[in-house]
């Protein structure tokens, strides 16, 4: 006998690779888990996992320098991962420089190129529905060198306005475009290609945080045509300590570093030094070794797995997700309305809960949202909301998720009195 | 019944106490919890070396809420001094309710912001953790 | 029957800690591996390697900001790794800030403390014994601000002059006071409290490069007295992708943050923002999660073995590793002549045969050592060397890895007819 | 018999040939590999468009000063046309030796500092992975 419920949710596609993640078979007071926060971090399947544990009891060394085989062995591993991590989004490894996360990487720009290419009467362009780390270095910057920041604005279904960004560029001020590839609060999939066409014709550069669409989405930074793109690991599959930048070559090679040290010289002497050619020029120190070796297991995991593939999963999910989401009273969505324009997450609110209580009473049925500003709080402001819940997937998630979420805030609904 | 939502704590929640502006005042301060974003202010009238009323303004969760709104209840009527010595766990076990490490800023939000008014001295409250 | 080497080499104490790193069951043609490279970076024991993959299967989420139990094991993972780490060398947990290596946590300082408190007419002073990673950052931070970068200066015993300290302290210019613990070429372990005593007596403020100090012997940096301590995780037996800085209240307190973006702040609007408290202040966007987690286990597992032992066993078997090398006609060993006054390294030249060619012949019998400037250009130019081959142990060490090491020097020698 | 340390190796590396300085010269550059800082310059003297002489100076390992030493003896002669279309391949298959990916800097460092000399090109020669 089939329920309403479970044919529609047959009717919803899933990739089926649950039992790839170990973590997926943990319960919470005996309640399997159901995690739906892949928007924070994602979980990693087995393959990420054992390719670290590979890496370190096997053929652990440092990188670029030694000449035994471990060394040797460690160098491939390492410059093997960028190739393929590169490949994976349409870009040379030459120009692919591995950071700690994408708010270093955005950082890395913010320092290494802001501060020779951004002075005093310029403007940098950035948007209201920004993560912090696509903020609070550009008012930094901004403020240290005496420019403006501004920001385009957010309409009523969570999109920008090319218009405006025509108008902002036709000022004639602005020097650099930085913006989301996918929101991390609104889900909103910005017109990548067509904003950097516009901004290289205005003669700026621009920049992308695709911390949200990589995982998510075929992305070919190529074809996206902005300078830098970054993104980080641990929200594809991939472990902490690892994002990445990609730049292009002439913008790069013209760049002062960033952070300074060993591995990124050419030579030092007790006048001064110079710089290693790319990309080492901007990997100070010993980097990310078992991290890139895990990330690029994560890269080869998702590839195999197919992005177009990966893509239509999560949108058809966020689609299901977005109808349940409708049946729970008081719910209000934030952001894009139809799941074709959005990456797969969903943020919301419900009329007296606030949403740290809908996350708490979320988990009581083992599931896993996220609650608060999710580090864009200028957003919040121009929403009008203190906090939102999020819900966002991953190429884990089945409708079976989408369903034991629902049925979680409606039993939260009852606690509340509601 | 729910071990966190008790009835009491809904009830606070929903029908905070001494919630609101109060004009004139000696004392205010405003603070956030930097996990939400949430935003609690405070408004003190001082007489006699105590706090003669106090209302509360911002908006939060239902464990910040009511525990400022409890705790409300508590500080009229309390000297100064004392205020200054109030810690984390005065808050916590006049709240009465198990509150996880992540929570702990939701419930101390309310007497880290009346600290802050009394003593300007707006770190959390000792043994915040 | 017992040959005269045996003998020798069974006086020598051992920890007999081998199994604990499967790495060392690794063969490199036929011949069983003998890792003595600790110094570019340690091997992993199992307990790191199973923490790090036990917290990505089990427990993996992003710290701070869930409600869920996911994220709360989380935190409270990240943040009992920070106290563990933080009492392992004797500081606070609050003023321990995780880097991606050391190499950042100087370059921290160098941009967010520097760039404020050096400025045209100041000096900062290094030594010409330091790693890259302490010195080209000063050399970046002294040629934007304006100010002298100074070298303390390497005597022929690999040691510093306290006297050539105190003259230049007296020039009543000197901000910064910047030095090793233990050299990755020399092996000296510097007077690291006398130096302190120093330079605070001075008005300056000192930082200590602890990369090869912290992995080796027991260290209490309240006792050393610097004003900033840091070390890297992927020498101390933990991952690559962490390292930490420790530092002093009032000076973290005062300075503004250097990496901006999630987590570090307080609150943010379009117009500016404000910072969260230490140690959140200093660690911007995702951090090191797993890595803090597998340093955790590092520090615990070494605590268990006990630093005392450490340093103990580390010393005797330096002691027999200088002793062996001067049975190899044409080396020499740079750096203080006696075991007792270096950490555990030694770094040789041999007569006729250059470094890397060293190294490649060693890799031969299976024996891991490094070849070249190992990061300090200035003290191969100081040294009058070109490079150097190094040979460094770790706690897995035992006088047979050194036996191994001499034999293969002496077929080498014989590979180049010498 | 050792395969990467040959005896021919190891002749050119004991006596290396066209070392030293060569003044006046034409054409000069000096590297450095960055994985030792081993360095190693060239002095070129050119004419009617050809590599009349050159000397090599400098420090380095068995397998860089092998290599640049064998090199001299093919580009003694060479146009420099010639010179600036030598790719890695070409120094590799010269030394005539397995070379590893971490030791290929080594081997290419005599080409890399001629090529610099006579285009000003630089960067390593194509094929140097
Ligand atoms: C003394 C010293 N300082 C700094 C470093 C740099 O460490 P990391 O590469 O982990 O930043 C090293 C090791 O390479 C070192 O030996
Ligand atoms: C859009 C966006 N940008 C930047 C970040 C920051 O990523 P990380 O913390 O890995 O630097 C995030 C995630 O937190 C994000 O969603």
């Amino acid at each position: 006998m089939k329920t309403a419920e479970s044919e529609r949710t047959t009717a919803v596609s899933t990739l089926d690779v649950r039992d790839d993640f170990p973590i997926l078979s943990r319960h919470i007071d005996g309640r399997p888990l159901v995690y739906l926060d892949s928007g924070a971090t994602s979980q990693k399947p087995a393959a990420v996992i054992d390719a670290i544990s590979d890496y370190l009891s096997e053929h652990n060394a440092n990188v670029h320098r030694g000449v035994y085989a471990l060394a040797q062995e460690s160098d491939a591993a390492y410059e093997s991962a960028r190739e393929r991590i590169a490949a994976f989004v349409g870009w040379e490894p030459r120009t692919t420089i591995f950071t700690k996360n994408v708010t270093e990487a955005i950082n890395l720009v913010a320092y290494a190129w802001g501060r020779t290419n951004v002075g005093p009467g310029d403007a940098v362009l950035t948007t209201q529905m920004e993560h912090h780390a696509n903020i609070v270095p550009w008012q930094v910057l901004c403020r240290e060198r005496g420019a403006e920041l501004r920001y385009l604005e957010v309409d009523e279904r969570g999109e920008l306005s090319l218009d405006q960004l025509d108008r902002e560029l036709a000022r004639g001020d602005v020097k650099l475009v930085t913006f989301t590839h996918v929101s991390n609060v609104l889900g909103t999939i910005l017109p990548v290609a067509e904003m950097t066409a516009r901004v290289r014709a205005a003669g700026a550069t621009s920049l992308v945080d695709g911390a949200q669409a990589v995982p998510h989405m075929p992305v070919n930074t190529a074809a996206l045509g902005a300078d830098f793109y970054a993104w980080t690991g641990h929200k594809a599959l991939g472990p902490t300590g690892i994002g990445v930048l990609h730049g292009r070559t002439e913008i790069l090679e013209q760049m002062e570093p960033f952070l300074t040290g060993g591995d990124m010289i050419a030579s030092v002497d007790f006048d001064g030094a110079t710089w290693n050619e790319l990309p080492f020029k901007f990997e100070a120190g010993t980097p990310p070794i078992a991290e890139a070796v895990g990330l690029g297991a994560a890269v080869d995991y998702l590839s195999a797995l197919g992005m177009e593939r990966v893509r239509a999963h999560e949108r058809k999910l966020t689609g299901y997700l977005l109808d349940r989401l409708r049946e729970v009273p008081g719910l209000r969505v934030v952001g894009p309305p139809e799941a074709e324009n959005r990456g797969g997450l969903a943020s919301f609110t419900i009329e007296g809960m606030h949403a740290h209580d809908i996350a708490e009473l979320a988990n009581r049925g083992g599931v896993c949202i996220r609650a608060g500003h999710h580090c864009a709080q200028p957003l919040m402001r121009r929403l009008g909301v203190a906090a939102t819940a999020r819900a966002s997937v991953g190429v884990y998630n089945e409708p079976v998720d989408v369903d034991a979420l629902i049925d979680a805030l409606l039993a939260g609904r009852r606690v509340f009195e509601l | 019944m729910d071990d966190l939502y008790r009835d009491y704590i809904l009830d606070h929640y929903k029908r905070p106490r001494n919630f609101g502006e109060l004009d004139p005042h000696d004392m205010e301060a405003l603070e956030h919890n930097p996990l939400c974003g949430d935003e609690l202010g405070v408004h003190i009238r001082v007489k006699d070396g105590r706090i003669e009323d106090l209302r509360f303004h911002g908006h939060g969760c239902a464990i910040s809420q009511a525990s400022a709104s409890i705790a409300s209840e508590e500080l009229k009527g309390m000297a100064l001094e004392q205020v200054g010595e109030l810690d984390a766990d005065w808050a916590i076990e006049l709240l009465g309710i198990p509150v996880s490490a992540t929570r702990r800023k939701c419930a101390l939000l309310g007497l880290k912001v009346v600290k802050g008014a009394v003593t300007g001295d707006n770190s959390w409250p000792v043994g915040s953790g």
